[in-house]
Formats: structure tokens, sequence, C-alpha cells
């Protein structure tokens, strides 16, 4: 019983790395980006939600739409006035105006919100703990409902990808940025896309976040994005449902080491992980394989 | 047969020809603005110009310096990307405070402890460097630079269980838990409390002979056999094995040494303060250092050691924003990058500074109009 | 031009066994082309009548009193269920110039990077030196006599001239990681020594004053050159050069033909190169290798293959070859002696292997 | 080359001017011709540790102006706090920049690490150096002009365990603590030395750390399995209203006993205080004491800054006065060097010089250790307030 439940609070701190690493990976995919400041947009996505239910009383699905609209906005600036001047500059300027920008975000919301915590009130508040097995097995509605829309979001994200026309120009993007503007594709527009979805759902990968974690500080951010970034890899960054099974992996491994093995040295074991899986396939699990032309 | 020259080889104009690395003038640079900025500094703190605050961080500024210069034996140099440096300073900082407790029972003299200390430092953090640096070889790219991170992130993870002190004046080690039978003062090292009562021993002197010693290594390193090797496989990693390097052992090398470096820099940095936490050497410290050679121009050994030392006042001279310090710190992070990098603004930058600059004849020596090559250099 | 046989089926020589003094085999060496794998047989009546042609291999009569450098065997290999090359055979002497040619895309460089190991052949054999490569990777394959150029350039871009080639003589520059670190007397002896070294090849090929110049930096020819330099500076038995004319004007390649010439008679050589130029493979190569769709469709002289069906069928397409194989032969003749013909039936661009 | 050259010159011109705006600060003097005691203070006002900062910086500003408006003719009190992240290296600059300023009394630094590494400084420069808040041993340890006004960290382990023994005697006791926080391990280290030390049994210990601080399940569900009905919190609030969040969903309801940290739950944005129902904390303080001083501090600070003071708040408030007291019972001129002041208020610090604060509910008396006597009290929470046990 302690292990299904291990097992669920594992699928559903993975299922919101993955929905982070989603993020990571997509813009990985189009521009080839480390994009170390998405972990921050979460953050935001987070504080948004926050002010629109506490501050304007907004219901908490509503106020996670303004979230998404808000943090969709957020991205597709940062991309435009941050990443694009340094496009084609080769990935280190990139990443390192990455870590500007991230820190610009933690900055400005300790600014705007103050050092002191804030409770973040679940999405899930009027639903109810299921306790079974005579309270050895707890299912919260949180990680039900984390799970169920990371399978949507997936699917989702799949289906535009592979159906739609402006998700096949993001992937002949990331395929060939040259000759995808050579097809008449706008580069510019496909890379802002993929800069709005993965920062739409950043938002919905905070309020998820914070609906079962609550702590929210302008550092909150930071660590689940490194954690879903090692994700993305662990997966083989630049695939979409690799980002899926990196972050539900990766939360299992972080859970159960935290449960069986030791809590001080689950990061530690995370990471060992994450260096076997690449000493054994170099680029992630779902990853292609990079071929050299000679 | 005969010494015959091929003749009527034409090899084209060499107009569009760039003269290489000019290792003398580098290295002349590098040396001159050390020792050309210690003596500024003393003389001017000397004087009484300079204040506490910027004294202060005269030690940190040295180890700043030869961390980013020894970062660059990795990026610049070896052309990989590397998030965990942070991790061998840790590696250098703890054990040489380790090494420096241990050698205070029988030793008062300060200066060879201090260089003892060092080199165990760099002698440990060599193995860790040589302990990573054995699986991420086969890696490239991103996946490298991930695996850095978290190998950084492990010797950090892994430090904050470490418990180190004398019990009776034996040294006695312990993991997970506190030592038995410990008095207070006699703790070396306790996990996430990380190192206390340590004796300080670093000074600016200390800092500059560290500076000029990792620059001295990597600029020889960088001109010779071996260097020359490492520069070629992040040129081109398939010619360099077609005319018989091993990839392998040469991207080791750069990245060992590399290690050892900045745990002699870590071990000074460790001295320099009377405590010293885990969470000091966090990705937020290796991102730091890799920002100073980034902003440098990677690959450029004196270009890192200015960064470094401009990046680590700056926001110290942001504190009379008060609670702006660390945004404005981001906005002008964000802005350096994109005025060096964004190949629009950068031409707009030169023509300014043509106009005001004498003219000069030619590529001068030491030209490098890198222009977009950007992307390769960081790939 | 060195002298060798050029009569059908003549030219058999003895081949050498690893392990075995040569003189003491006998046997003849033919191929097996339909079987896929080299076989050994003692006469050539087995062939079919499907047109046999014959595939043995051509040894310049003054290497044929030795090993030849290159033995190759069966050769094959496999990307994904699509089969690359297959049934390479292949004997080079110790000092020939052989060529390698065939339409783009027949799989030259395929061949190239299985001789030196950047791809692990699916099947065959290669012996080098009289030991089999087996187990060998690009760098052993290196460090064994074997030294190559590429199709796209691949110089150290960011080191100057003279760091190239100081780089490929660094097996026999001869100080340690701390004598590098030092700058240690050993150090400078070495370096100087290598330094001259360098300028002696800069010096060979006429390119001493772009000595300090970033080798990214030159001009297309010179970098061609360096690239042949760069390898040659390794000390090779066996030279493979891959489309060096490729870019150069007709005199370039006359003086690169020179080139090749003069460092096979200065060094004592092999040299085994990939060339469209058909002036240039017309020229200096002693024996030549027609490759189609990855098979072997022509091996011989200059000559023979000037005047064959099927290499002309190859370079001009089945239909046009067949149709008008009586008024086209001239014509390609023509062309596959004096010029370029680069053209390919399927038209593609220069398909670089990959995956 | 034209790239270098511009490179140099944005270079030369930026290191320049930083050299030059560093340069400047230095010019600040001690004796400025005012009647002003000089109060300066390190602590994180950015990162993920701002909150202890900024609670400090305002908590210390009421104290100053309360002061300042009592006494306008008398000392006046300046109040600098600069940002030190809550690290050793920051917080020397920040330390070297206040005294570039001109400092002449420190009140700091907030966190322990970032304490210890500029005691060494202030023990070096002859400033004396009273803390609202860094609670390790190692700040006073060998330095003579150190105080804390603040329990050590291993005292309020042990204080804990000594109440959890006399009044919890069948409880079996776990724990959760942050072995990455030198508070949180330190505090656990005094506990388990003196659970051991009068045999009673620790059933569970679990850790977490500071990158893996929001999902406590592992730990609660371990707990759990041990048995344990009484769990000890040594954690600042914000892990702890996680793990008291998270504890409710699993349906888990032991009993929780936390430290100073503690406070300040009840404040948290957002925080469903029904949560933290029946929690037992140890601490020095709390903002709902009914004795006229709190209430005035509380409500001056509420005032100012729209919340609640917490623990490091009101411990800031007391480090002024306690400063100024002393500084006042020293006889000393504001005219005075920082090590004239120093050797002053150590004297006075060492010398039985007591205050009665905030923060405990004796008088303050220091030893020449420089620890502080004073008796923390034990509270639980009870409909949303702390009730005094």
């Amino acid at each position: 019983m302690i292990f299904l439940t291990n097992l669920i609070s594992g699928l559903s701190l993975g299922s919101v790395y993955a929905i982070i690493a989603l993020g990571y990976t997509m813009v990985y995919g189009i521009s080839k980006m480390l994009n170390f400041a998405h972990g921050d947009v979460i953050m935001i996505g987070g504080y948004m939600s926050f002010v629109m239910t506490m501050y304007m009383g907004l219901n908490g699905w509503l106020a996670l739409l303004v979230a998404m609209v808000i943090c969709t906005l957020l991205g597709v600036t940062i991309e435009r006035l941050a990443y694009r001047p340094l496009r084609g500059t080769g990935s280190l300027a990139v990443l390192i105006t990455a870590i500007g920008v991230s820190y610009f975000l933690q900055n400005i919301a300790l600014l705007i919100w103050g050092a002191n915590p804030k409770m973040f009130t679940s999405l899930f508040k009027g639903m109810k703990p299921v306790h079974a097995a005579g309270g050895q097995l707890t299912i919260t509605p949180e990680s039900i409902l984390t799970i169920l829309a990371n399978i949507v979001i997936m699917i989702l994200l799949t289906l535009f990808v592979s159906k739609t026309k402006a998700g096949k120009a993001m992937r002949a993007v990331s395929e060939d940025n040259g000759a995808a503007q050579l097809m008449g594709i706008n580069v510019n527009q496909s890379i802002s896309l993929t800069f709005a979805i993965g920062s739409g759902l950043a938002a919905v990968a905070g309020v998820l976040m914070l609906s079962a974690y609550p702590v929210l500080m302008p550092t909150t951010g930071a660590m689940p994005g490194i954690k879903a970034f090692t994700a993305a890899v662990f997966g083989g960054i630049g695939s979409i449902p690799g980002a899926m099974i990196g972050g539900l992996i990766l939360g299992i491994i972080e859970i159960f080491s935290r449960s069986y093995i030791s809590t001080e040295l689950s990061d530690a074991i995370v990471f060992a992980c994450l260096i076997i899986v690449l000493l054994v396939k170099p680029t992630g699990l779902l990853g292609k394989k990079i071929s050299e032309k000679v | 047969m005969a010494e015959r020259i091929l003749k009527n080889i034409r090899i084209g104009g060499l107009k569009n020809a760039v003269k290489g690395n000019d290792y003398r003038k580098e290295a002349t640079i590098s040396y001159a603005i050390l020792i050309g900025g210690y003596i500024l500094l003393q003389v001017l703190s000397a004087a009484g110009i300079v204040g506490h605050n910027l004294q202060g961080q005269f030690v940190p500024i040295c180890v700043y310096v030869s961390l980013a210069v020894s970062l660059n034996l990795v990026v610049g140099i070896s052309g990989e990307l590397s998030l965990g440096h942070a991790g061998f300073m840790a590696v250098g900082a703890f054990s040489g405070i380790l090494m420096s407790r241990v050698l205070l029972q029988s030793m008062t003299f300060e200066p060879l402890i201090l260089i003892i200390s060092m080199l165990f430092g760099a002698f440990m953090a060599s193995i860790a460097g040589f302990i990573i640096g054995i699986p991420i070889l086969g890696l490239r790219g991103d996946y490298l630079a991930i695996v850095t991170l978290a190998f950084g992130e492990i010797i950090r993870n892994f430090m904050n269980v470490l418990y180190f002190g004398f019990v009776d004046g034996k040294l006695k080690f312990a993991f997970n838990h506190t030592i038995e039978g410990i008095e207070d003062t006699d703790r070396i090292i306790t996990g996430a409390i990380g190192a206390t009562g340590t004796k300080t021993m670093a000074s600016f002197t200390w800092g500059l002979l560290l500076c000029l010693f990792t620059v001295f290594i990597v600029l020889n390193l960088k001109n010779s056999k071996q260097g020359r090797a490492i520069m070629s496989i992040r040129d081109n990693r398939i010619a360099g094995e077609s005319i018989g390097l091993d990839v392998r052992k040469y991207k080791l090398m750069a990245f060992v040494v590399s290690a050892a470096l900045a745990g002699m820099a870590g071990c000074l940095f460790g001295l320099n303060y009377s405590t010293l936490v885990p969470v000091k050497f966090n990705f937020n410290t290796s991102v730091l250092i890799l920002v100073f050679v980034v902003l440098g121009g990677v690959g450029n050994i004196w270009g890192g050691i200015i960064a470094a030392t401009l990046l680590t006042i700056l926001p110290e001279t942001f504190r009379q924003f008060a609670d702006y310090r660390m945004l404005t710190y981001a906005i002008v992070l964000i802005l350096v990058m994109i005025c060096t990098y964004n190949p629009a603004i950068k031409s707009r930058i030169t023509a300014l500074w043509n106009k005001v600059k004498p003219k000069k004849k030619d590529n001068g020596p030491g030209g490098k109009p890198r222009k977009k090559k950007a992307g390769k250099e960081a790939a | 031009m060195a002298d060798y046989k050029k009569e059908k089926g003549d030219a058999l020589y003895e081949i050498s066994d690893p392990g075995h003094a040569y003189e003491n085999r006998q046997e003849i060496y033919y191929n097996d082309n339909v079987g896929g794998r080299a076989v050994f047989v003692d006469s050539k009546e087995q062939y079919g009548s499907d047109e046999p042609y014959d595939d043995s291999v051509y040894i310049p009569e003054k290497d044929r009193d030795k090993a030849p450098i290159l033995e190759v065997k069966g050769l094959g290999i496999d990307f994904g269920g699509l089969t690359a090359v297959d049934n390479f055979n292949l004997a080079l002497g110790r000092t020939e110039i052989g060529g390698l040619i065939g339409p783009n895309g027949a799989g030259k460089t395929t061949i190239f990077n299985m001789l030196t190991k950047v791809y692990e052949p699916t099947r065959g054999e290669i012996f080098f030196d009289g030991k089999s490569t087996k187990g060998m990777n690009t760098v052993d394959i290196n460090k064994a006599g074997m030294a190559r150029t590429f199709q796209n350039i691949r110089l150290f871009d960011k080191l100057t001239v003279e760091e190239n080639i100081k780089v490929a003589l660094h097996h026999t520059t001869n100080y340690g990681l701390i004598d590098g670190m030092l700058h240690t007397p050993k150090y400078r002896h070495e370096e100087f020594r290598i330094r001259k070294e360098a300028m002696k090849y800069l010096k060979i090929f006429g390119m001493t004053k772009t000595a300090d110049y970033r080798a990214g930096s030159l001009p297309y020819g010179a970098q061609r050159r360096l690239e042949i330099m760069r390898a040659l500076a390794t000390k090779p038995k066996l030279l493979l050069l891959d489309e060096p004319a490729a870019g150069m004007n007709p005199s370039e390649t006359s003086e690169l033909m020179e080139t090749i010439k003069e460092i096979r008679d200065r060094f004592q050589i092999g040299v085994f190169l990939i060339e469209h130029d058909m002036s240039l493979v017309m020229g200096i190569c002693e024996g030549i290798v027609v490759l189609n769709y990855g098979r072997t469709i022509a091996k011989g002289s200059a000559k023979d293959i000037q005047s064959n069906p099927k290499v002309i069928e190859a370079y001009l397409g089945k239909s046009r070859g067949k149709m008008e194989e009586e008024e086209k032969n001239e014509d390609i003749e023509e062309a596959l002696s004096k010029g370029k013909l680069e053209s390919a039936p399927s038209g593609k661009p220069d398909r670089k292997e990959d995956e | 080359m034209k790239k270098t050259w511009t490179k140099v010159v944005v270079v030369a011109l930026s290191c320049m001017m930083a050299f030059v705006m560093a340069a400047c600060g230095g010019g600040g003097s001690s004796d400025s011709g005012d009647n002003t005691l000089k109060l300066g203070c390190t602590g994180p006002l950015t990162g993920p540790a701002a909150i202890y900062g900024n609670a400090v910086k305002n908590g210390g500003q009421i104290a100053v102006d309360e002061i300042n408006a009592a006494n306008p003719d008398g000392v006046q009190v300046a109040w600098q706090v600069e940002d030190d992240e809550a690290d050793g290296e920051k917080a020397v600059n920040a330390y070297n920049k206040l005294m570039d300023d001109g400092m002449q009394v420190f009140v700091g630094s907030v966190t322990s690490g970032a304490c210890v590494a500029v005691a060494e400084k202030t023990n070096a420069d002859r400033v004396f150096e009273l803390t609202p808040s860094a609670s390790q041993a190692a700040v006073t340890e060998g330095k003579d002009n150190v105080f804390q006004l603040c329990f050590r960290d291993p005292d309020q382990g042990t204080i804990s365990a000594d109440y959890i023994m006399e009044n919890f005697p069948d409880a079996k006791v776990g724990v959760i603590y942050n072995n990455a926080s030198d508070y949180s391990a330190g505090i656990f280290d005094g506990f388990k030395k003196e659970m051991d030390a009068k045999g009673r049994e620790i059933v569970a210990v679990e850790a977490f750390s500071d990158d893996a601080n929001t999902d406590f399940q592992a730990q609660l569900n371990s707990m759990k399995n041990a048995g344990a009905d009484f769990v000890f919190l040594p954690n600042y609030y914000t892990p702890v209203s996680n793990i008291l969040v998270q504890a409710d969903k699993m349906g888990y309801a032991p009993t929780f006993f936390g430290c100073d940290g503690v406070d300040g739950i009840l404040t948290l944005e957002g925080f469903d205080t029904s949560l933290a129902e029946g929690v037992y904390l140890l601490t020095p303080f709390t903002a709902s004491a009914e004795d006229e001083k709190t209430q005035n501090f509380v409500n001056a600070y509420k005032e100012a800054y729209g919340e609640e003071p917490n623990q490091f708040a009101a411990d800031a408030y007391d480090c002024v006065y306690a400063v100024y007291n002393a500084f006042n019972a020293a006889g000393v001129d504001t005219s005075a060097s920082a090590a004239d002041i120093c050797e002053a208020l150590v004297a006075q610090f060492a010398g039985g010089f007591s205050y009665e604060g905030l923060t405990a509910s004796n008088a303050m008396k220091w030893q020449a250790t420089g620890e502080v006597d004073k008796m923390p009290a034990v509270y639980i929470i009870e409909g949303g307030k702390y009730v005094e046990k």
C-alpha cells in the first residue's frame, strides 16, 4: 500500500516535471537553446493565479486561464526582447541571457510580492482526498488530476504538432531552420508560438504544482525548473513523448529514493540515474541519435 | 630523391586570411592585467582611496578570475559546456580546509600550510574531475552540460552529509550523522552547516599568485602538444581522430586540469572565510563562473580575467540601488549579452568606434574578427 | 607512368596472408562477384555467362615484389536495411596511386570511412600492411599508418597552419603533460624540433608564408593542400584522398596531380583517391575501381575503364547507355579521359553518407 | 580585430566605472558632527531567505524610529541594512560596505553562515557585534566582541527535548528536519544529544534539503509507518506549512512541535490556519502576546509594513534597544571610534548588563562567551492564536 501511495505521488510529481519539461523540450527542439528562465515563468504563473484568486476574487479555474494568458504573453515577450536578438549567435550567449532573464523574473517577483511566502490555494480545494486500506493508501485529488492533466496535455500537444499546420511548421523549423524558411514558413512566428505554448503550459504546471505543494516564493520555480530540465534530457531533449516519460520516471525515482533509500541523498540519486541513462543512451531515452556527417 | 620544392603552386591571396593566436601577446596582456591590477590596487589601498568593501573583495576577485580562466580551459579551449565547475571548487575548498586544519595541529608556518592545502585541494578536485570525466566523455554538447550540472549537484549533496572533526586530537569522519563525542570547537566540517572555525590565511598576494599560476598553466597548456590536440578536437573531432588523436584522453586531460585549478581556487576561497557552507557551491555559482567566461569571450583568457573582476564588483556597486540591486544586475547582464553578441548592435558599436579610434593599417596582431563564428564556438 | 599489365585476366598477383610470408602463398585470388564473399578459386571458369568481368586486382609492376599495402576482401556495410556497399575487393600496391570513381552516392566515401573505421564494416575484412584491422578504431588505424583527407575539408579552423601540422606530429612529439604545462627545457627542445619539421612540410608545399594564419581563413585550394600536408605529417604508409581536386580550376588540378605524384615519389607511400575529375584520375591513377550503387562495376587501368561499357552506362544512365551506346561511346571516352564528368544518373546533389 | 577592440573599450569603461563607484563608497567617515550612533546590519534581502533579512530590516527600523522620536535631543540612531543573500562572501562584502559608510556598531548578521564569516571580521576590526538571529554556536566562539540575542540552535533543541520528555512522556517522537539548513540541523543536533543522553528513543528521523523542500509525503509516510504520534519540526515555517498541508491530505494527524522558526505561520498569506491547530512551538516571541510592549511593537510594525512581525523582526527590535541602552549606560560619545565603542559595549554586555525586551519572558543577560540567558515559552496554536502553555 505504501508502495502504491509512493507510486501515485511519484507519478503526480513526475507529471508536474513532465509538463514543465515539455516547455523546455519544445523550446530546445525549435531554437536549440536551454531556456533556464522557464522555471521562473512557472513561478510567475503561480503568483498570477494567486493574485487572481486572493485579491481579485476570481474562481480558481478562471484564475488559471488568466495566468496562462499572462504567461503566454510573458513567454513571447521574453523571446522577442531577450532571445531573438541573439538568435544564431550560438547557444552559450543565449544560455547566459536566459539566466539573466531568470534573475530578472525572480527579483521582479520579489519587488512586487515581497519575500514572504504565500500559501497557494489548491485548484481542487473542494475535493477531499480518498483514504483506503485503513489509512494506508491516500489518494489526493491533486495527484490524480495532475496525472490526468499531464495525459490530456500530452495528447493535445501531440495532435497539435502532428495534425495542425502551425504544428507541422514548428516541426519543420526544429528539423531544419533554414530549409523551413525557404519553404515559406515564418520561422519567427513558429518560434514565438513555441514559446507561447511552453509558457502557457508553464502556468498550468505552476498551478498544478502549487496545488499539491502550496508554498509560493520568488524562488519557487528554480529547482523544479532544473529538475524538469533534467527530465527533458532524461527522455531525450527535443522529444515530446520523451519529456513525458522523462518527467514521470524522474518523479518516481525521486519519491522512491526518498522513501526507500535516503531522504538526504534523493537528489544525488536522481542525478546519478540521469548519468547512468546517458551513459547507456547518450541522447536520452527517446532522443534522436546525433550523427556527424563525414 | 632530391630536395625538390614543388613549383608554381598558387595558394591564392591571403587577403582574407586571419592571423592565428599570438600566444606571446596573449600571455603578455594577461600577466600585465594581473600584475598591473595588483599594483594599482595595492597602491590605491595604501593611499586609502579604496574602501573596505572593495578591499574585502580582492581575494574573491582573484578566486573568480582563476576559476574563469580554468573554466575557459573546458569551455573555450576544449569546447565543451560545463555547468558544474562549482562542484570542483567545492571539493577543493573543503578538502583544502580539512588539510589546513590537520596541518595546523602540528605546524605554524602559514604559507607552507596554505600551499600544501591548495595542492591537496587541487589533487582531490582533479580526482573528482577524473571520476566525473570518464563517463561523460562519450557525451556531446548539451548532454555533457547536463551531466556536469548533475555531478555538481551530486557533489554538493554529498557535502551535505559529510562530517569531519577531531575527537581527542584524532581526525574522525562520519557520514550522514554527527560524530560521536565531538566538542563544538573540534568540528571541521559539519554537513550542511559546512566548515566552521577555519583559520583564514588567504590574502591578496596569495590571490595574485594563484591567478598567475592558473594563467601560466592554462596558457602554457594551450601552446603545447596537449593543448593543440585539445583544440583540434574542439575544432574537428573526426579530423582529430583521423590523425590519431585519442579524443577521450585529451578531453579528459582538459577536464582534469581544469578541475585541479578550480580546486586550488576553491581552496583559497575556503581559507578566506572562517566559515563555508556547501550551498555556496550550487548551480548559481557554476553559472556565475560560466557568465565570466562567456562575457569575457569564449577562449579569451584576459577577457575572462576582466569579466570576472568586473562582474564580481558590479553587484557591490549596485548597492546604492538598494532593493533594485539584483534587478539592475539582471538587466545589465541581459543588455551586455545582447550588446556584445547581437550582430546588428555589435556592428553599430564597431562603426562608432571606428570613427573615434585612430586609424591603423591592416589587421593588427591579435585581430580576430569572429563574425558569426560565435555559434561554432559555443557548439 | 608505371608499367602494369593491362590484359584481362592477366594481372594476377600473389597475395600475402597475415602471419605468413607472402612468398609462401601461391593461391590465385579471384573474386566471387555474386556471392558477396571473397573466394579463392583456381581458375576463372566458374564465372557464369552473365558478362563476368575480371575482378582481379591490378598492381603496378614496381610493387609486385612487395606485399600490397592494403587488401580488402568482400567489404560491405548496411545502414538500416539498406546495403550501401557490398562485396568490395581491392589490393593496393605499396607505392601505387589508386583511384576510386563512381557517380555521386555510389558509396565511395563510405568505403573510405570503412577503411578508416569511421564506420565499422558489416561484412568483409581489411588488411592493412598485412594486418587485419578488425577491432581497430580510427585512431588505431592512423597509428598503424593510414591517413586521410575529407571530402568536405576538415581542418582545425581556429589553429594556425603551422599548428595544424604540429598536431599531426604529436605522436612523434616527445614530452608529457607536465612538460606541456610548465614549458620545461624538454618542451622547448621538442617544440623547436617539430616546428622545424612542420616548416619542412610547408616548404615542400610552398606554403611557408601561410604558417601563422588561421587554417579556416585560408583560400580553398590552400586548405585542401593543408589537409593533405596534415595527413602526411602523421607519417602514413597509405594516404587516402577524398576528392582532392574538388573546387579547383584546371590549372590548380594539374598542379595537384604533380603534387600527388611528388608525394608518392618522395615519401614512397601508397595513395588511394576518390575523384570526380577524370583528367586527374586518368592522368595519375595506376589502377582504378569504379563503383556504382555500392558495387564494383569495373576495375583496371585507365584505358580499361575508359572503354568499359558498364562504366559508361553508370555515368549516363541505362537506357541511354544501351540505346546510344554506339554513338556516345566516343564522346564519353573523351570525357572520361579529358574532363570532369560529375553528373550521376540519379542527379542527386553530392550526398554525404550519414547515419 | 574590431570586435576585440570594441570589447576592450566597453570592458575598460565599465571597469573604470565600477571601480569609481566602488571606491566612492569608501568616502564615508564615522565622525559626522551630529550625535548619531550608526548601526549596521547585513541580511538576505533577496533570494530564498529574503523573508528573514527583510523582517530584521523592518523590525530594527521600528526601534530606531521610536528611539529617534523619543529623544530628539539625545543620541540618535541610524540604521543601515545591506543585502548579503545569506551568503558568507556577500556578507563580508556587505559588512565592508557598512564599514566604508562609517558604521559604529554591527547588529547582524541575520543568518548564521553569513554571520560566522562576518564575526571573524568584526573581531579583527574591533567592531561590537550583537546578532539578532544568527543562532549557531560558532558565531560567538572565540570572539569576545560578538554577542547573540537569540538562542543557540542546539540549546533550543535541548530545551525542546526536555520539554517533550517532561510533558509527553509516552509520545513516540519522530523528527523531520532540513539537513541543508544550519538552523534546522543545529537544533536537531542538540535535540538528539539530549534525547540520547536521557535515554529516550526517537522512532524516526527524516531529513530534507532546500532543493527538495516541496514534497514531504515520503517523510510523512515514514513517520506514519514508524508509528510516530509526535513529530518534532525544527524548521522555519515555510516547510512546516507545507508539511502540515500534506499531512492533512494524508490524514496523518500527530502532535507537531516546532521551534521559534514556526512563528509566523499564522500570518502566512493564504494559509488555512485551521491546519495549524494544536501545533506546539517553543519560541521567545509571538506577535499575539498581550503585554503592552509587544502590542505596541506589533501595531507599529503592522502600520508601517502591513503585516504582522515575526520573531526575526522582534529580535532586531530588541537588538537595537539593547545596543542603545548599553551604549547609553556605558556613557560613550557617538564621536568615539568603533573600536572604543566596542570595548565599552563589551564591558557592558559581559559585565552584567540586562535588558527586558520582547523576546524573553525574563530580563536578558549575557555571558562573556556571547550567549544570552533568556527563557523561551511554549505556545500552542488554538483558535488561530498562539496560546501560552
